[in-house]
């Protein structure tokens, strides 16, 4: 039972080495830094997702399982949380708008 | 509870117990000396009836547990410690001008006396490594006491004192991993002169030269020492240059292969001579009284190191002796010089060694002291300096193919006459009308010439120390 | 080596390499601190692929992430200005290597060196109290060496307190911060005590522990749910102080009545340990949560 | 009387030490008490100095050592050599300590300059009782430490210039100094004085025996040949031979009672002192006439000799002159030094005390004339004998004396020299000392006939007056006068009466028979 | 046997970029990292040394722990100089 499900989990694993392969790239090739976020962020929590699930897979015991989806959901968090902060960091930068003072503090 | 750890606990225990009550007060630092002192002696005592001791930390046996080693030299290095840090203490809690009166200078002086005696104790190498980054963050903690001018000189201090951490671990790991023991005193009969030995104990050397401000590795000093407090730059300039010194004394004399030993002793001995005449010649051309101090301290290291080079060479005794000798005779002289010259500069008021004209009339004690002081640093007889210089000189004499390194030791007396009475002679000079703020502490000031009275004194009990020092196991 | 390692470990080893070489040479200020967090992870995941996981839990919580804070405080409170290229000229280039190749013929033929301390610390490991190699070896056969690296940590904090150091405003927090914030912290704390307490017989420790709790503090701390900590509170410092009061005291008591310095009376060695390493966790985690946002007001004398 | 002689020694360094040191609390209003200090200190050291004379003279072993260095301690002895300049050192601090007090009746900071000017003649003191090498380098360094306040006590730019200069000359000397000090423990441990040489005792091993010292093995006696040059070297600074003359005509600069003790008695004497130990009583005339290291200190010591009286020719500036015929005058004890004879060894003593008196007695009369009346340069001494004829007799004296007219002091000194010499068979000696007289009558007969003879010039440049104690002392202030008076009386003395046994003459027979009786 | 050797070059050669760095340059936070490389570089060859024995040695990890925990105290007092040291040459610019 367990050797096909390590062959099985062959495929979850190249895919995610694909899409992040896919997030890198699009990191490098976008124009501004929302879209470049954007990339970062979906490629790779997608990307992790899978690698775990392949993981997962081969994994041979519940906790080691158990340990994989805390990881998983606690990146997932923090890429989510990084990204907003960074967005409306730049967002700032560009268009302060009155109102609230800005994040960064005077220097 | 043997006396040498007691030594050692004392400081500590104070230094925590002043943190966490919050007190600043001078008299438990200068207490916790004053009973480190007894207990040193006390030490000093048990070693010379009953031999040197090894101690087990923890209990397990040798080549696991950290040792302590408590031999006569040790205890006198903690007895010189306790010593300082007294004479010190004194001059800090009395002295309205350095800014030590109500700061941290307490607790931190406390530490830094605590990680000396444990530096004196232990045998381990990578139990150095700890202590020589815990006195190189304690120093720059006290050297950043002088408020945000003196930000920059320690700030470069600290760089260039974890760098020489780093180099010097490096060369322990190498060593742990060709021969697989932490303790200094097993590696003295394991080490061979092969290839990694070489590198390790180069690097080593390279590290704790640079700790120690040895002479080609010393352009940290001076601003450090110079910014820092007046209390503070006596017991770097007095204790913590010592420090690495002694890890590289025993390392060298007890632990390297005598053939590499012989080899590294020339250049060791050069170095030393080159400190003595480069250092003195920038003491006797830089503009600001206590940059002149710290010069002379790099110079004075100059002795030492041409001691050690010299006694690596030849293996004759008596240069542990001339070695030990110079470190508690410049240790006194410089912390009286140190103190006198912060003394003169804050009642004076200016940095410059030209606001020192007529010194000997404005502020008579202190420039005394800073004269007997500069006496002992030049050797004048009856001083410590005196005694140490006339046991190096006899085995540099003996035979004529030693000779060049005895006018090597006479240009040092030459440079550093030059600085010292460079002071002096502008201080005969007739003194300028008095600052509207000059009010001397005359206390003060005779508490600056405490510690050159006891360098003097030493030469009183010359024949003593030295017979007994010669006497002793290194 | 068997087989697909030597990629894994070349690929490391070149990672390493890269990110040391633009931190240090790289165009902005900036960009050199985020190459050095990006090494200190790699560092991490080196330990971890050299066997030792104590270094890998201590590396990722310190080196990563204390260092990485830190150096974002401070670039952030000294302005990032632009960061002048040091030009490498050839020269500087050979002194590196040759002393490269002296170093390395140095450590070439240590690998196949043999050192008696391993099996003399298996040997002893049952009487020491901990199943652990690492913290028996930290917390009683080389006790002192642990003492003085508190104490190292202390003074470090008494260091930063002579710099008065300027408290920028901390600006008020998002909603999303304060949420992420509020769900850390617990998590952190969890975290830092399962650490704590599978020090005796796992990888994990006073160190690893209270530098992660250090995280979890500075996290709540920028977020400002955690008050500012005075050091004119006696609870702060006894909080730093304890590690340190806790070992030198154990370490008199049993210099005084026991049989030596630091020598635990034999049975009570667990106890002892686990004492100290609780009071060191809580000394650590106080002192590097004040190290990192430390202010003036804190501070203070 | 056996109990109490270690402390005699001590006791005669201690009678200038103490009162020095309370000199130096003292405020500067306190003239009555520093004065009282001062003269008590000084006829205290003449009393115990005079109970030491006897002492020795009936064979009292007077000693008192201290543990200092393995090997060679601290120790101070009473012998017939270092006697002779113990005397001579405590009478002219009497007399210049008068006229120091009369000197600088009101100028500043004299607590400071009293408070030195006694450790200074402490510093001399243990110098002459100095009984091994590591006790006189003691005493030869604080000399130097004590006399560079004095030089400088002005606080004038020359002043300070002189200082820095005597500084590097003397320090560099001390440091030489304690090179050949070292260099001869290592070789031959740091035994005491003995009079006839410890090194000639040895042989070649360095352990002691009867034999004179045959051939030395020739690495030791290359060793012991440098450690004299050393020696030498540093000793040449302080006794101004040739080329390590310089900070001497410089540091005439200082006060006239500084110039007077410190460069005409007692630092000039100290390194003349030096060499006679090392000749005499380090390594003994054989082993130096055995090293051939006699020849060139006496080629040395004549040229010092020439070279001087020509320099001093030169000067227009009286108290260069006189400096520069120190330089000279001092090296004729060298030259008796180094011709290694009996008679010539009992002329070089003779002439350190003859020596003293003169000079001293010129500086005084120089020191009178620059306060009295301003003159400080030769041309303005036409006609002084009118105004100040007892000064003017004085300076007569001693310029004649120093000329070597008989029946003056000088003259016997010049007189054994020049015996000594025929009797070693160095006749060209012979030769230098004649010279060497025409030259001091060249520099000296000038002075004496612009003073009497010469017409004075209408109104002096200044012209002080104090009240007199008599109508005959009226011409300066009389604390000036006598002391010159009194030194002057014992110069001549020293010269009419040579025959007695208390004379300087006598005292340096008494000596040379102890050093020569082997 | 090749691995160890292998890190213990990566060690070497990242202690060697740390006192490169520390020499070429003047920026303060760059010194900083450059000793914080060094002590990562002394600690890699510490480690490698420990893969000789079978379980790895627990003496030389509890060595390099010791280290972290001094490195990062000493860089924390560095990196705070650093910025009070900043700050008081932009005082004094402005």
């Amino acid at each position: 039972m367990t050797d096909w499900l390590a062959l099985l989990s062959w495929v979850p694993l190249l895919a995610g080495a694909f899409f992040f392969l896919a997030g890198t790239v699009g990191l490098l090739r976008f124009p501004d830094i929302y879209s470049r976020l954007h990339a970062i962020t979906k490629a790779d929590t997608l990307g992790l997702g899978l690698v775990t699930l392949g993981l997962i897979m081969r994994a041979e015991n519940w906790q080691a399982v158990a340990v994989m989806v805390l990881i998983w959901l606690l990146m997932m968090g923090s890429g989510a949380t990084t990204c907003q902060l960074l967005a409306r960091y730049q967002q700032d930068l560009e268009a302060p708008d009155a109102d609230k003072e800005p994040v960064h503090a005077r220097r | 509870m043997n006396p040498a750890l007691l030594s050692l606990l004392t400081p500590l225990a104070t230094a925590i117990l002043m943190l966490l009550c919050r007190s600043r007060a001078a008299v438990w630092t200068i207490a916790a000396s004053l009973l480190s002192l007894v207990a040193a002696i006390a030490a000093l005592y048990q070693v010379t009836t009953d031999g040197s001791q090894l101690i087990h930390l923890g209990g397990w046996e040798s080549p696991l547990a950290i040792r302590f080693r408590v031999t006569a030299l040790s205890a006198l290095l903690l007895a010189f410690t306790a010593l300082i840090h007294l004479l010190v203490g004194l001059y800090a809690a009395r002295s309205r001008h350095s800014q030590t009166r109500n700061t941290d200078y307490w607790p931190l002086s406390c530490f830094l006396h605590a990680s000396l005696a444990s530096l004196w104790l232990s045998t381990d190498l990578f139990n150095w490594y700890v202590i020589l980054e815990l006195l190189g963050l304690t120093a720059v903690a006290l050297v950043s006491l002088a408020g945000t001018k003196a930000h920059r000189a320690a700030f470069n201090y600290l760089l260039l004192s974890l760098a020489a951490s780093l180099c010097y671990l490096l060369g322990v790991a190498l060593l742990y991993g060709r021969y697989g023991v932490l303790d200094s005193l097993l590696l003295a009969d394991m080490l061979e002169a092969d290839h990694t030995t070489r590198t390790a104990l180069l690097v080593i050397t390279l590290g704790l030269m640079l700790k120690a401000a040895l002479w080609p590795l010393h352009l940290w000093l001076p601003p450090a020492h110079a910014g820092a407090p007046t209390a503070v730059s006596a017991l770097l300039s007095a204790l913590v240059v010592k420090g690495p010194l002694f890890v590289l004394w025993m390392l060298w004399s007890q632990v390297a292969p005598v053939e590499l030993g012989r080899q590294a002793g020339p250049a060791m001995a050069a170095a030393g001579v080159a400190a003595l005449v480069s250092a003195g010649w920038s003491a006797c051309r830089t503009p600001h009284i206590k940059t002149l101090v710290a010069y002379s301290t790099v110079a004075q290291l100059g002795y030492a190191l041409l001691a050690l080079g010299m006694l690596l060479r030849w293996g004759v005794r008596e240069l542990h002796v001339a070695l030990w000798l110079f470190v508690f005779a410049h240790g006194l002289a410089k912390a009286s010089m140190f103190l006198a010259a912060g003394e003169m500069q804050s009642t004076l008021g200016s940095k410059k060694v030209s606001a020192l004209r007529g010194a000997t009339q404005t502020v008579p004690v202190a420039m005394f002291a800073f004269a007997v002081a500069g006496g002992s640093l030049i050797g004048l007889p009856p001083s410590g300096g005196f005694l140490a210089k006339w046991v190096l000189l006899q085995p540099l004499l003996l035979e004529p193919s030693h000779w060049p390194w005895a006018l090597g030791v006479l240009l040092g007396t030459l440079a550093s006459a030059a600085y010292v009475f460079r002071v002096i002679a502008l201080s005969f000079d007739r003194a300028p009308p008095p600052r509207p703020d000059y009010n001397p502490d005359p206390v003060a000031q005779w508490l600056t010439l405490l510690p050159a009275l006891l360098v003097w004194g030493m030469a009183l009990g010359g024949e003593t120390l030295i017979l007994w020092m010669s006497g002793v196991a290194y | 080596m068997p087989d697909a390692e030597w990629l894994f470990d070349g690929t490391l080893g070149i990672l390493l390499l890269v990110l040391a070489g633009a931190a240090l040479h790289a165009r902005s200020l900036y960009a050199a601190v985020v190459m050095f967090i990006a090494l200190g992870l790699m560092l991490a995941l080196t330990w971890a692929r050299l066997g030792a996981p104590d270094l890998a839990l201590a590396e990722a919580a310190i080196g990563a992430g204390v260092t990485g804070a830190l150096l974002f405080s401070t670039l952030y409170k000294a302005g990032m200005d632009r960061h002048k290229r040091a030009t490498p000229n050839r020269i500087a280039l050979l002194l590196p290597g040759l002393a490269f190749l002296l170093l390395l013929t140095a450590a070439w033929p240590l690998p196949e060196m043999h050192s008696p301390l391993p099996d003399q610390v298996m040997a002893h490991l049952k009487d020491s109290g901990v199943s652990h190699p690492v913290t028996a070896v930290l917390l009683n056969f080389r006790a002192w060496d642990t003492l003085l690296e508190v104490s190292v940590v202390l003074i470090a904090l008494l260091g930063v307190r002579q710099l008065y150091p300027s408290h920028g405003e901390v600006p008020t927090p998002w909603p999303l911060m304060l949420a992420w914030g509020r769900l850390l912290a617990p998590l952190t704390v969890i975290v830092g005590g399962y650490l704590l307490w599978r020090g005796t017989d796992a990888p994990g420790g006073a160190f690893q522990a209270g530098t992660v709790l250090a995280a979890g503090g500075v996290a709540l701390r920028l977020i400002g749910v955690l008050p500012p900590l005075g050091w004119h509170q006696w609870p702060v410092r006894l909080l730093v102080l304890a590690g340190v009061l806790v070992f030198v005291a154990v370490a008199a008591l049993t210099a005084w009545l026991g049989q030596g310095w630091l020598h635990y009376p034999t049975g009570s060695s667990k106890v002892l340990i686990l004492l100290i390493e609780l009071m060191a966790t809580a000394s650590i985690a106080t002192t590097l949560t004040l190290l990192v946002v430390g202010e003036k007001r804190e501070l203070r004398p | 009387m056996v109990s109490w002689t270690w402390l005699l020694p001590l006791a005669i360094i201690l009678s200038s030490l103490i009162p020095g040191l309370l000199i130096f609390s003292l405020k500067e209003r306190q003239e009555k008490l520093r004065t009282f200090l001062n003269l008590t200190g000084a006829l205290v050291k003449m009393a115990l100095v005079g109970v030491m004379l006897y002492g020795v003279s009936n064979g009292v072993e007077f000693r008192f050592s201290l543990p200092f260095l393995p090997g060679g301690g601290l120790l101070l002895k009473g012998d017939a050599l270092s006697l002779q300049f113990v005397s001579l050192s405590s009478v002219l601090w009497l007399a210049t300590t008068v006229y120091a007090i009369g000197y600088l009746e009101d100028s500043p900071l004299r607590s400071r300059f009293f408070g030195y000017f006694s450790l200074c003649v402490s510093a001399t003191v243990g110098l002459a009782l100095a009984g091994n090498l590591v006790t006189f380098l003691l005493f030869y360094e604080l000399l130097t430490l004590a006399t560079f306040p004095l030089v400088v006590h002005r606080g004038t730019k020359a002043a300070l210039r002189a200082g820095r200069v005597y500084l590097v000359y003397t320090l560099a000397g001390g440091a030489v100094l304690l090179m050949g000090v070292v260099l001869l423990h290592t070789e031959a441990g740091t035994p005491d004085f003995v009079p006839g040489g410890y090194l000639s005792g040895m042989d070649s091993e360095g352990n002691f025996s009867s034999t004179v010292i045959s051939g030395l093995a020739g690495e030791r006696d290359f060793t012991l040949t440098v450690a004299f040059v050393l020696l030498v070297a540093g000793l040449g600074v302080k006794a101004a031979l040739i080329p390590l003359h310089g900070w001497l005509p410089q540091a005439m600069v200082a006060p006239a009672p500084v110039s007077a003790l410190l460069h005409a008695v007692a630092v000039v004497k100290a390194g003349v002192f030096g060499l006679v130990r090392v000749v005499y009583d380090v390594y003994g005339i054989e082993s130096v006439r055995e090293l051939h290291l006699n020849q060139p200190l006496l080629w040395l010591a004549a040229a010092t000799i020439i070279y001087g009286s020509v320099r001093a020719l030169e000067q227009r500036e009286l108290k260069k002159r006189l400096a520069y015929s120190t330089v000279s005058q001092v090296s004729y004890i060298a030259l008796g030094v180094a011709l290694a004879g009996p008679l010539a060894a009992t002329g070089a003593l003779a002439h350190l005390v003859h020596q003293g008196l003169m000079k001293v007695t010129l500086f005084y009369c120089a020191g009178n004339f620059a306060e009295t009346l301003g003159v400080h340069r030769i041309e303005g001494m036409n006609g002084i004998g009118r105004r100040m004829p007892l000064t003017m007799a004085a300076f007569t004296l001693g310029a004649l004396g120093m000329i070597g007219v008989p029946p003056l002091a000088g003259f016997i000194s010049k007189w054994y020299l020049g015996l000594g010499a025929l009797e070693v068979g160095q006749d060209w000696v012979l030769l230098i000392l004649v010279a060497s007289a025409l030259l001091n009558a060249a520099y000296f007969l000038p002075l004496i006939y612009r003073g009497w003879f010469a017409a004075p010039p209408d109104e002096w440049p200044e012209d002080k007056r104090w009240p007199a104690l008599h109508p005959l002392l009226g011409e300066t202030h009389w604390m000036l006068l006598l002391p010159a008076l009194f030194t002057a009386v014992l110069s001549l003395l020293a010269g009419l009466l040579a025959g007695l046994d208390i004379s300087p003459l006598a005292w340096g027979q008494l000596i040379v028979e102890r050093e020569f009786a082997p | 046997m090749s691995t160890t050797l292998f890190y213990l070059a990566i060690g070497i050669g990242l202690w060697l970029m740390g006192l490169h760095g520390l020499l070429a340059t003047r920026q303060s936070i760059i010194l900083v990292l450059a000793i914080n490389i060094m002590s990562s570089g002394t600690f890699m060859v510490m480690v490698a040394l420990a893969t000789h024995s079978d379980p790895v040695d627990p003496v030389l990890q509890a060595l390099v722990v010791t280290g972290l925990v001094v490195a990062v105290s000493a860089t924390a007092l560095a990196l705070r100089l650093a910025a009070s040291r900043r700050r008081r040459t932009e005082d004094d610019a402005t």
